[in-house]
């Protein structure tokens, strides 16, 4: 680590810092800190002005740029004029920052996978376990287990349903579920009310938001009777939540989940952000991450792979 | 309407007449909704909230107040998968979930009654405080369950009905009996009513409170296992909230913040009314935005009729 | 060495000094007195003996042994009850659970409901008391609550009782219960406290008298032989008073409140009465008489469901306080604690609340005139306190009656003046002072009209009597009329006719 | 100690001592925070809750409560991007913020008052309510500003200090005036401390708990534009759990939640305590899960502090 390494100051700003994922992130920024040898500073902001204290907050420690997931993207001009204000270098990660327009800021270096990509590639998941498992579409229910409140989590959701629907599932078979938080209790309240309603269906898929949400309909089904070989449920994350799922001895309707590599939205954004200010080496303005299925049988592997444990 | 109807609805029990009616009508309007499959989901989706009543409704018929519920909740079923991973023993497991609670809760009310610190605020920061214990102690993760006797606890059922709900009824009965027919129950009323006169009166009131809030926590370590075996995992966000639901469901029961009043009858009412609503919506698959709207109206309503009655009946 | 002994008692509050040095000892099987102006410190010295207070210095002994309590609780245990001078009652329990609270008879902790019943039921009765247990307090009137706090006296054996004041709020009728009650104690050879400023009861009733002023012991006497009213009056207020009443003939001019055939909700028969410009009319009546109903619905506190009020001639609506005061007619309630006091607040607050909006521009509140008003009625009314910002809640119970009718004279503008229970809880020496206003008042033109329950007292200042009884106005006196028998008659529920009182 | 020192540190405005000395304290042990960036920094950040707990300093002063307040100032902070972008006009949408912002609070003043319904019900019911609305207005998705002019109501500055903190102390004197000195004010507190009395006093109580809410909602609106002025953009789901923070700020500076009891001074220092608090520890970089901790702690002992204070001042 150079001498000029000791007084570089890096913000790491997540929307949700509770969550495993972010976390991750987290885990891995820190790793980076650790091998170059500047200080890493983690803050949680929920909400919008929650962010803008948070940047004031590096501004104020002499920082010099800070990577951020960002709890709307819609705070992007904000963003940038506080950052500016500061003069910090701004990085985002997951989540894209969009002008007024609804138009992504193409000059603010950005690394991540978009939502909609993440449902896709589970709505592409479920389509390929309903093959295998020999489902006819049509007598097949599909619970969406939604949390419009957050627009991340409608992204993902169409994300899942636009597949679906291209491979021919049938629109009206798709019910809501609406959770009125996103844990997984008011995921298996709601998915449980969808599959009575639906007494006669046999055969269900589930997908939402998160692992969680995805769990809480696999509980539902559980709950009224509905065999493990009756549900497919893939769920996205990849972290706890899921392993617990594929650790139980005997399989669950849970059949997979979406894994993002925490390790490279962490390790590499800090990384480029250390090199910006450091080096004076910017990053690309746009690095797209790949989500990787991982089911019960595989998913160490895919963890290993990623560069996760 | 005849004076033996009017009777009815204006005594004691015409909140419970006016949920009767209420429930009939959603049943007649609402499809797929008075099925037996959907009564036991509609039941099992307030168990959490109904069994964190009973004692809320002490809380509040003390004057006291109790924000950390959901926090005792969600660090209860941590405690509890952890703890029966750990020994390998479901029971050591619940024992300590239940003795985590109690301590919280106890905790609790040593800092409202001794230190006579506000309610709001001294359970406002156990709720942080026992939040971030439930983080720390899995490091912000969902903890899996690894015996799957665990998960019987929710799923295995007595007379076609899952345990849950037989937990939840059973305790009902319990804190009802409580309520009106003990001396804790009467003091703890009478500390409501005028909590000068029963400390005047001989009344022990910090010792009542501090078990007022000693018997909540216990209570959120069984709904935490509950919940726990439910969604077979320890998981240190749920019960996010739970609070509120909590507390409107037993206003709603016509408990009054201001003390000195409540009925196990009328709790039991404001938990089922919101359960409904929820399970209703659903049904009618309402957008979620517009969810909110309807709850908000269902609330208002439920507790304006509650009061047009006893304005009826005369008191203030 | 007495039965029971206080010895040396000091107790301090912030800024007062509520008891200096308070030494005298009681017999057995005696009523002791304790008597001496509002703020003497009475109730405090009744608060240490009940363990709910602690002494900074001296001790209590009783039967020889000193007593130390940590809580109310342990007073009980030690056979001492006390019945405070503010009412002490759950309003949503029952008579019964009320009697029983503390105390409730149960097996593992389950009350025994019938053998509750049964044992205040018993008790209730010995005491001459009728109430239906089964009632919530929040159902009683004032008086009837009273009589349920007295009750408590009989509820378990003690040796020492003490009653702070229990008759303010009773009329006589009720009080010829509670004097039974106390002869028959007597009798069992407790020792009885009481504290009261009517002074003929204390010499119907005591043995022994002690007068306290200013916290310290004024004089004791050991019996009441050969001890004069105008001694003790003299013991207590510092100098002699002649006649408390000191009644002044006045001319009525024309009427300013004319009520006609007002009705309400707990007040089912209209009543029709007026009051005219420097007159003093009186209302007597026992307890739910419905006097206080009456007011209330004059002053528009409570819904009217018929008839009519007019303030000169100007009929007016008086759907809410807010408009009765701005019509002219103000409202001094009986129920000081409820209705009155604006706890938390300081007294200046107090006084102010309702004739600061004489004083006020855009909203905006004149300080100078706060603080005059507040001064002003604070000495006229010679209120015992620290400083003008005491919270209300730590004064003493006469003391706060005190400001609660400043802070109602203290209003300009007024035609109409209704205090119901004016004197609850005052002592002799602010009650001249008090009856001087009203006088002062009328003089001035203002009709007043005086809701009392004790009858020498409407007798002695009014000119004009109107009794009530069952909700209903049974007879009207003019001054030359009254006479004790005609209005306690008059207001005993079964009775001949009005009239054959008038003439 | 000596009596002058007791004497400042019991009276009114021992809080305040406490604060400064609390205050002190942080500036020498945390490094970077008595910068004046930091200062600016810190000030912006309790902005929002420092206006909202101008009026509900007033709402619990006479013993009501606002649970409403994280919506409103919401949807506020929606109708104005949403308004100014519709008509061009920003002063336009500010009115239309202000407006909504006062009719949901009269509508829960006048819910409150005259159908004398709960006020926790109500305003947990308009808080849904409202959140809906805000919700629904732009199908869940942040709405951004058009005109840049708008950005500048929380970028400008006067003096070196940014308009948000002007407005935050303009309002704070005004309602610290309005509380002391004027009739309003102390009929708030009389209502608090005695409603039935208050109201056999003349004051017309009715009336004043409108006007309450009233003022709340205007209050909350114009938060809700500085909020959005900030974040350059409505946000439906902004402030949720506004209310909470805002609440214990106010009983934090000494606001009894029975009524009656209010001061300007305390309010501030309350806000500020819960403002430097999440400052510092994000400058000592407290890991997330031990702020929940260390949070809940603060305020215990905040409170606790004042309450030896008011004890050893011999006040129950
Ligand atoms: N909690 C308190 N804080 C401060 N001062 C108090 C408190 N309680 C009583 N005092 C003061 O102590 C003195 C004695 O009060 P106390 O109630 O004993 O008078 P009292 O003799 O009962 O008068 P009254 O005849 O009006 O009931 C009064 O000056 C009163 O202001
Ligand atoms: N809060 C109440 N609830 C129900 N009934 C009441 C209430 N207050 C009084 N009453 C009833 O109304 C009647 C009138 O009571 P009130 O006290 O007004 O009579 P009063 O003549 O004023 O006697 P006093 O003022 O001496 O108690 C009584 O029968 C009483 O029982
Ligand atoms: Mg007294
Ligand atoms: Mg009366």
């Amino acid at each position: 680590a150079s001498a000029y390494a000791q007084d570089t100051k890096i913000g790491f700003i997540v929307k949700q810092p509770e969550e495993p994922w972010f976390q991750d992130e987290w885990k891995f920024a820190d790793q980076a800190a650790k091998e170059k040898g500047f200080t890493l500073v983690k803050i949680g902001a929920e909400d919008g002005e929650k962010l803008m204290s948070a940047i004031d907050n590096l501004g104020a420690q002499g920082a010099q740029g800070f990577v951020v997931c960002t709890p709307d993207v819609k705070l992007g001009p904000g963003i940038v004029a506080k950052a500016a204000a500061n003069n910090l270098k701004l990085m985002t990660v997951d989540d894209r920052l969009v002008g007024a327009d609804g138009k992504p800021l193409e000059d603010v270096p950005h690394m991540g996978i978009s939502a909609t990509k993440i449902g896709e590639a589970v709505g592409q998941a479920i389509i390929d376990q309903m093959k295998a498992r020999g489902w006819k579409m049509d007598e097949v229910g599909a619970i969406r287990v939604s949390y419009d409140q957050l627009p991340t989590a409608v992204d993902r959701v169409e994300g899942a349903i636009s597949v679906l629907k291209a491979a021919g599932f049938k629109a009206e078979n798709i019910f809501d579920a609406p959770q009125a938080k996103t844990d997984t209790e008011a995921a298996l309240n709601a998915a449980t009310v969808v599959l009575n309603a639906h007494a006669d269906i046999k055969k269900w898929i589930a997908f939402g938001l998160n692992d969680e949400a995805v769990l809480g309909a696999v509980r539902a089904s559980e709950s009224v009777g509905i065999p493990a070989d009756g549900m497919i449920g893939v769920g996205i994350g990849g972290a706890e939540s899921a392993i617990n799922e594929f650790k139980k001895p005997t399989a669950t309707g849970f059949v997979g989940t979406v894994i993002i590599s925490p390790k490279r939205h962490g390790y590499e954004t800090a990384l480029n952000m250390y090199d910006w200010i450091a080096n004076n080496k910017e990053p690309a303005k746009l690095t797209l991450t790949a989500g990787a299925l991982a089911k019960r049988d595989d998913y160490q592997k895919v963890r290993k792979d990623l560069g996760i444990e | 309407m005849t004076d033996r109807l009017k009777k009815i609805l204006l005594g004691e029990q015409g909140l419970v007449v006016i949920f009767i009616v209420a429930f009939a009508l959603v049943s007649l309007l609402v499809p797929n909704f008075l099925t037996d499959r959907n009564m036991l989901g509609l039941l099992q989706s307030v168990v959490t909230v109904g069994i964190v009543a009973c004692t809320m409704m002490f809380c509040l018929a003390a004057r006291d107040f109790d924000l950390s519920v959901g926090s005792i909740v969600a660090f209860a079923g941590m405690v509890a998968v952890m703890a029966s991973n750990y020994t390998g023993s479901i029971l050591l497991g619940l024992i300590a979930a239940i003795a985590c609670g109690a301590v919280v809760g106890w905790v609790n009310g040593v800092v409202i009654a001794k230190f006579r610190i506000n309610a709001l605020i001294t359970t406002l920061a156990t709720m942080q405080i026992v939040r971030g214990f439930a983080l720390i102690s899995s490091d912000g993760r969902a903890v899996g369950i690894n015996s799957p006797d665990f998960y019987q606890l929710a799923l295995s059922k007595l007379l076609g009905i899952p345990t849950p709900i037989w937990v939840l009824a059973v305790l009902f009965a319990i804190f009802g009996f409580v309520l009106n027919s003990t001396v804790f129950g009467k003091n703890t009323l009478a500390i409501g009513g005028n909590p000068e006169a029963s400390r005047l009166a001989g009344v022990n009131v910090d010792r009542t409170r501090i078990w007022i809030f000693t018997l909540q926590g216990v209570v959120c370590g069984i709904a935490g296992i509950l919940l726990a075996s439910r969604i077979t995992s320890g998981q240190p966000n749920a019960a996010v909230g739970l609070e509120l639901s909590v507390i409107s469901a037993c206003v709603l029961g016509g408990v009054s913040l201001a003390g000195g009043r409540a009925t196990m009858s009328g709790v039991i009412v404001g938990v089922l009314i919101m359960g409904i609503a929820e399970n209703a919506m659903n049904l009618l698959n309402i957008p979620a935005f517009y969810q909110y709207i309807v709850r908000g109206v269902i609330l208002l309503l439920a507790v304006l009729l509650d009061n047009l009655r006893s304005s009826a009946l005369g008191r203030r | 060495m007495s039965f029971l002994e206080f010895s040396n008692i000091t107790k301090t509050y912030p800024g007062v000094r509520a008891l200096s040095d308070v030494s005298f000892g009681v017999e057995k099987g005696a009523v002791h007195g304790l008597m001496g102006e509002n703020g003497a410190g009475k109730s405090t010295l009744i608060k240490i003996l009940s363990g709910d207070q602690h002494a900074h210095a001296g001790a209590i002994s009783i039967d020889g042994k000193v007593q130390a309590y940590a809580s109310t609780r342990n007073a009980f245990d030690n056979g001492v009850i006390v019945i405070h001078q503010e009412l002490q009652l759950v309003p949503e329990l029952t008579v019964a659970e009320n009697l029983s609270l503390g105390r409730f008879p149960a097996s593992a902790g389950v009350i025994a409901r019938r053998r509750m019943l049964d044992d205040v039921g018993a008790k209730l009765k010995s005491a001459g008391i009728d109430i239906d247990m089964r009632r919530k307090v929040k159902t009683l009137s004032i008086g009837e609550r009273q009589m349920v706090e007295i009750a408590k006296a009989v509820m378990l054996d003690a040796r020492v009782i003490a009653l702070d004041e229990p008759t303010s709020s009773l009329s006589s009728r009720e009080s010829e219960i509670l004097f039974a009650l106390i002869d028959r104690l007597r009798g069992e050879g407790k020792v009885i406290i009481y504290v009261s400023h009517r002074l003929d009861e204390v010499f119907r009733l005591c043995d022994s008298l002690t007068v306290l002023r200013d916290g310290k012991l004024a004089a004791h006497h050991a019996s009441l032989e050969g001890v004069t009213r105008d001694q003790v009056v003299a013991e207590m207020v510092g100098r002699e008073i002649s006649d408390i009443w000191g009644f002044r003939p006045r001319r009525a001019g024309e009427i300013r409140l004319k009520v006609d055939s007002l009705s309400g909700a707990r007040l089912p028969t209209p009543a029709s009465f007026e009051a005219r410009a420097g007159e003093i009319v009186g209302f007597f009546g026992l307890i739910g008489a419905g006097r206080s109903e009456l007011m209330r619905l004059v002053f528009g506190a409570d819904p009217r469901s018929g008839g009519a009020i007019a303030v000169d001639g100007k009929a007016i609506a008086a759907a809410s306080p807010h408009d009765a005061i701005r019509a002219g007619i103000v409202l001094c309630s009986e129920d000081r604690k409820h209705d009155g006091i604006i706890q938390g607040r300081s007294i200046e607050e107090n006084i102010n609340i309702s004739s600061r909006r004489h004083h006020t521009r855009f909203g905006v509140l004149s300080r100078a005139s706060e603080i005059a008003t507040a001064e002003t009625f604070i000495k006229k009314l010679k209120v015992r306190t620290p400083s003008r910002r005491q919270d209300i809640v730590n004064l003493s119970g006469g003391n706060q009656q005190k400001v609660i009718l400043g802070r109602w004279l203290s209003e300009q503008g007024i035609g109409v003046l209704i205090v119901d229970e004016p004197t609850r809880g005052i002592d002799v020496g602010a009650k001249s002072e008090i009856y001087e206003l009203l006088y002062q008042l009328a003089e001035d033109g203002m009709a007043i009209v005086v809701v009392s329950s004790e009858l020498p007292e409407v007798m002695g200042i009014c000119d004009r009597i109107l009794v009530m009884c069952g909700g209903r106005i049974s007879a009207e006196l003019t001054r030359d009329q009254f006479a004790e028998k005609a209005i306690l008659a008059a207001a005993l529920p079964d009775k001949k006719t009005p009239d054959a009182i008038a003439s």
